[in-house]
């Protein structure tokens, strides 16, 4: 067993300080009242007390909203096309357990067959430091699907809050590093231990939203063609994209060109399974309807890419309960799925 | 005072095929002189200048937008500009409320006969854009 | 008041009068409603009225077919009428269940006024003008101006105008003219390039989720013009440049449109204040041409309409 | 179970950037029906034009600067390598703008992705080649492919139709499959002109009339999503089994490679578990969402 760390919670800033001298360092941030990760201004921690999760998950410093792919220009000469670099290494504080775990959800689709290199060259340069959850919001049910609101082995180092302190638990190499030239850092005692142990099993039994999720590919496996269950299901969706733009594990991006004053650029941004034209083909959409865009956002998450990557794309954390529009509340849905298909069926 | 530049200011002028772009004409060919600025773009009717086009003009650097149309009354489909009117108003009050000066849009009626007039709008439209200088609005980059 | 209103849908719904009812059921999140359609008798036991139905139910009544029972508070009131000048619904259709509503509570003004998120706050309480939170146990009070929604600070017609049934009395709406405009009147304030400055930042954070649009009554086109790719007149992915695009278009399509119901800038994930956009555009649509949305089913719809005299000042 | 592996799929010059485009020249456009162009392309790099190599039923993300990309099958076939061809339908944007292009022009390629056609599987059997209007387009590269090595293959029937005989793509090349001794040809069109001699009927119709023993027997089916759906049932009731049948595809796509999400079908993605199916790998979803 690796010994743990710890850290009294008013040298955060210092160890902040140290980590800035390498890394550009992101932490918890309110602008006009939306959370979100961004440069951290080199003093403040009030995070540390307000910060519950951000409203846009940290997928968005490696997925960014829009991100410029290449620009280009033609001369004489034919095409020249030049790539942004991004070379700054980063390193994101204060990640939640459940967006850790979105993180590494997308990292299985970006990198398998074909890396994807803007993802992943963020991604190679940015190291997680995971920050354990004290207060679950009530839309939270994280530990349905087998995350821990106080653990995580998808960053590189993980603090826990064991009141005046931090616990520190080294997770990969490259965190442990990390903490090496700092000299706030304290070993931690059987005590701390014990300490981390009490708040993991209170902090987990705050997470009081659960949902039954054995089972739950097999069942919209079995309800796929119920149409009369997905339209009620789908009636009050108003199909926008709350949801998936704000899933810490939604990756979908749309691809197009800008060409301004002979200046050109081509762009990638997110995109949504809720919009309507998201599968239009000249002559067909075959998610034209409002309920098979809603099933295909339920099933890609709990059977689809749990066919591909062998677990569920969802870590509970609740934001598109908390952020929908019109309160469409997913687990509501996964609760109430059909054992068997009850209905006409499509087409 | 002012330091002469090299800019000149590029002016999108949607000009109604009945009147203004006759009237745009006229002042050509009877040799009124006016600013070259004004790239014409032909339309139907001052109604189909759909405020988009207006906001799509600034976005892609044109310094400032012209509309022009029939006089109220003389409209080839009866109530084509009226229409146009009352959606410029709203456009231009919008455009200045969110800081678009308000002299990057303007709109006038010109008729067929009115080459003098097109001619004078067009120079006076230049010449209030020349004062507020080259239309960066959209330049930054930004995210 | 819940009780008149559920007999009332059941018996629609009985007496074959609708196909559907649309209304308010309780939401999962506390002090939350969501929208419920339904065709089940059963179901419209859980409808509720509360200070908390926010969402503009006019909205769905495009989309379902048949005849449709729906709740409508003021503002929803107006949408519905707007939609049936708009010719997008047929008046003989819909059975308007008015609502008398003197203003809704916004969560997250309380959430910034204890400090507190939502699901921490223990109970709202509104009596009269006054509103008592509660939070760990001790009671805050505020006045109803301070937590109510801006636009319903604004509202002008509490009660629907156009209704077929009224569940409860006629209410006056607790207005607050100062602080409806309050952000409006700041902007204002400001010289051009300020302006220009404060909503390039505002739209830089926009990440074009389309829940406003979404969200929106009067945005009934089959077809959004930043959707159309022939051409391309707003690039799909978030610059900025483009959302304000969309945004400042958006305005101008819902003008005599937009009744205030003040849904774009409540569902906003990004906390854009689209309102003081919208609420802008519809006093300029007011000021210039005497029209307010929704409160004439028989006017044309204002884009329709003309003056031979108006807004001459600004042609040359 | 995908018909290839795809962590065996050969890379072609991996570069590190995927979403890069390579600059491809125009030299030829060939109009094969008032909305279709057929493009003839090659590398503008020297390297790239040696080493291409890909394979039938895979696609392409040809781009032009400024208005976007979009998603092509490589209708050539790489029996024959000179240059590459893509049939263009004008749909939408970036394909009008394709439409505009005159030869010279540049554009950007991305490829080649997905699948191929089973070649090995194919061998030694009968095939059935169902196509509907632009579907031709990945049925010809699999068609000259089998073609150019005639004696690995069985019997070879092309059932062919379009709308009308003016929205027949590569008329050039069926007339010389017709004249072929060793190709059943069949061409149809859903309404004759007066010229017309052919047949006439909707393809699947077409399919049951002339009836192609199942026996040793694969068939490729490629057309518009309707005529797919419909051809299925008719191969069926001739005893084919959903693994001797096989589609291509076609769905809306971004990215080509698997990641922007759109193109699924259940788990599967077009772009990167396709295009190329079997029948009994998305039979479920046939009817459902394609």
């Amino acid at each position: 067993m690796t010994t743990k760390k710890k850290i009294s919670k008013k040298d955060i800033g210092k160890l902040l300080g140290i980590w800035s001298q390498w890394f550009s360092v992101l932490v918890p941030s309110k602008e006009e009242n939306v959370a979100k990760m961004v440069g951290w201004d080199g003093k403040d921690v009030s995070f540390l007390v307000w910060y519950r999760n951000t409203v846009v998950p940290p997928k968005a410093n490696f997925l960014p909203p829009v991100e410029k792919m290449f620009s280009f220009q033609q001369n004489r000469h034919g095409y020249h096309v030049e790539v942004p670099q991004d070379e700054q290494k980063r390193l994101i504080f204060g990640i939640r357990p459940c967006d850790a775990r979105g993180i590494t959800m997308i990292d299985k689709v970006f990198v398998e067959t074909y890396e994807d290199c803007y993802y992943l060259s963020k991604r190679k340069n940015t190291v997680l430091i995971g920050l354990s959850c004290t207060n679950p919001y009530d839309s939270c049910f994280c530990t349905s699907l087998g995350v821990k609101p106080t653990e995580s082995a998808d960053v590189d180092l993980m603090f826990t809050d064991i009141g005046d302190e931090f616990l520190i638990e080294e997770v990969t190499d490259k965190g442990k590093e990390l903490l090496a030239s700092a000299g706030m850092v304290k070993e931690a005692t059987k005590a701390d231990d014990a300490k981390a142990k009490t708040v993991q099993a209170t902090v987990s039994g705050m997470v009081i939203r659960k949902v039954d999720t054995k089972d739950i590919a097999r069942k919209l496996q079995a309800c796929f063609s119920d149409r009369d269950y997905w339209e009620k299901v789908a009636a009050k969706c108003i199909s926008c994209g709350v949801c998936t733009f704000l899933c810490p594990t939604c990756f979908c991006f749309d691809i197009c060109d800008e060409l301004v004053k002979k200046q050109g650029a081509r762009y990638r941004g997110w995109d949504s399974c809720s919009f309507r034209l998201y599968t239009k083909m000249p002559m067909e959409n075959p998610r034209e309807e409002k309920w098979r865009r809603v099933r295909q956002k339920v099933c890609h998450k709990y059977q689809f890419y749990p066919m591909n990557f062998d677990v569920a794309a969802c870590t509970g954390c609740g934001r598109c309960i908390r952020l929908c529009p019109v309160n469409w509340d997913v687990t509501q849905i996964l609760s109430s799925l059909p054992a068997s298909v009850t209905s006409r069926g499509d087409k | 005072m002012e330091r002469k530049s090299e800019w000149e200011p590029a002016i999108a002028g949607f000009l109604c095929k009945w009147c203004s772009y006759a009237g745009a004409d006229l002042a050509g060919t009877s040799r009124k002189k006016y600013p070259a600025n004004v790239r014409v773009l032909k339309v139907p009717c001052s109604g189909r200048v759909d405020p988009l086009l207006i906001l799509k003009a600034l976005r892609l650097g044109f310094d400032g937008v012209l509309i022009s149309g029939c006089h109220p009354g003389d409209c080839h489909y009866q109530a084509g500009n009226y229409r146009a009117r009352r959606r410029i108003a709203l456009t231009k009050k919008l455009l200045e409320y969110i800081g678009i000066p308000e002299e990057r849009v303007q709109a006038s009626w010109v008729s067929a006969s009115e080459g003098a007039k097109f001619a004078q709008v067009a120079a006076d439209v230049a010449k209030d854009i020349e004062k507020i200088g080259p239309n960066k609005l959209f330049a930054e980059e930004g995210r | 008041m819940e009780q008149e209103l559920r007999k009332e849908a059941r018996k629609l719904l009985e007496e074959g009068k609708v196909d559907h009812i649309i209304g308010f059921a309780p939401g999962s999140l506390k002090f939350s409603t969501t929208p419920l359609i339904t065709k089940e008798k059963e179901e419209v036991a859980s409808l509720v009225i509360n200070r908390f139905m926010v969402n503009n139910l006019a909205k769905f009544l495009t989309e379902i077919p048949g005849r449709v029972g729906i709740v409508a508070k003021g503002c929803d009131g107006r949408s519905i009428v707007s939609l049936i000048q708009d010719n997008q619904v047929v008046r003989e259709n819909v059975v308007i269940i008015g609502v008398p509503c003197s203003g809704l509570i916004d969560i997250a003004k309380v959430e910034k006024l204890v400090g507190k998120d939502r699901d921490e706050i223990d109970d709202i309480a509104l009596q009269g003008e006054k509103v008592t939170v509660t939070v760990d146990g001790k009671r805050k009070d505020f006045p109803a101006k301070e937590v109510f929604f801006e636009h319903c600070l604004g509202c002008e017609f509490s009660t629907p105008q156009e209704h077929d049934t009224l569940i409860g009395e006629r209410v006056a709406a607790v207005g607050h003219e100062e602080l409806n405009r309050k952000r409006i009147k700041e902007l204002k304030d400001m010289a051009p390039k300020q302006r220009w400055a404060f909503w390039k930042e505002q739209f830089t954070r926009c990440i074009r989720c389309y829940a406003c649009r979404q969200v929106c009554p009067a945005c009934f086109c089959e077809r959004c013009f930043v959707e159309e790719s022939q051409p391309q007149w707003v690039s799909p992915v978030p610059k900025w440049q483009d959302n304000l695009v969309f945004q400042v278009i958006r305005n101008i399509h819902v003008a005599g449109r937009c009744t205030d119901c003040g849904e774009c800038e409540r569902v906003c994930p990004q906390n854009i204040p689209l309102r003081s956009l919208s609420k802008e555009m519809s006093d300029l649509v007011d000021e210039m041409f005497h029209y307010k949305a929704g409160t004439d089913k028989n006017a044309p719809s204002l884009m329709t309409a003309y003056e031979h005299a108006e807004a001459e000042d600004l042609f040359r | 179970m995908p018909i290839t592996d795809i962590s065996q799929r050969k890379k072609f010059l991996d570069q590190g950037n995927v979403y890069l485009p390579h600059i491809v020249v125009i030299d030829r456009i060939i109009e094969e029906t008032p909305s279709v162009t057929t493009i003839h392309f090659n590398f503008k790099d020297e390297k790239l034009r040696e080493g291409f190599t890909f394979e039938s039923g895979q696609f392409a993300e040809l781009s032009i600067f400024g208005i976007g990309e979009a998603t092509f099958c490589i209708s050539s076939s790489p029996t024959r390598n000179e240059h590459l061809e893509c049939a263009i339908n004008r749909v939408g944007l970036v394909t009008n703008a394709m439409h505009r292009l005159s030869v010279g022009a540049e554009i950007g390629f991305r490829g080649p992705y997905g699948n191929s056609f089973p070649l090995e599987l194919m061998r030694g059997k009968n095939l059935v080649f169902v196509g509907g209007g632009i579907g031709l387009a990945p049925l010809r590269s699999l068609i000259w492919n089998v073609l150019d090595n005639r004696d690995k293959y069985g019997n070879v029937d092309i059932i062919y139709g379009a709308r009308s005989p003016a929205d027949l793509c590569f008329k050039y090349e069926l007339d010389s499959w017709s004249r072929d001794k060793t190709v059943n040809m069949i061409t149809t069109v859903d309404k004759g002109d007066g010229k017309w001699t052919g047949k006439e009927g909707f393809v699947p119709a077409v399919l049951e009339q002339v009836a192609p023993s199942a026996k040793n027997a694969m068939a490729v089916v490629c057309g518009p999503p309707i005529m797919i759906r419909l051809t299925f049932p008719v191969l069926e009731k001739l005893g084919f089994i959903p693994e001797q049948m096989i589609t291509t595809l076609e769905k809306r796509m971004k990215c080509g490679i698997g990641k922007c999400g759109r193109c699924n079908i259940g788990n599967l993605y077009v772009c990167r578990d396709g295009p190329v199916f079997t029948y009994a790998q998305i039979r479920n979803f046939l009817s459902d969402e394609y």
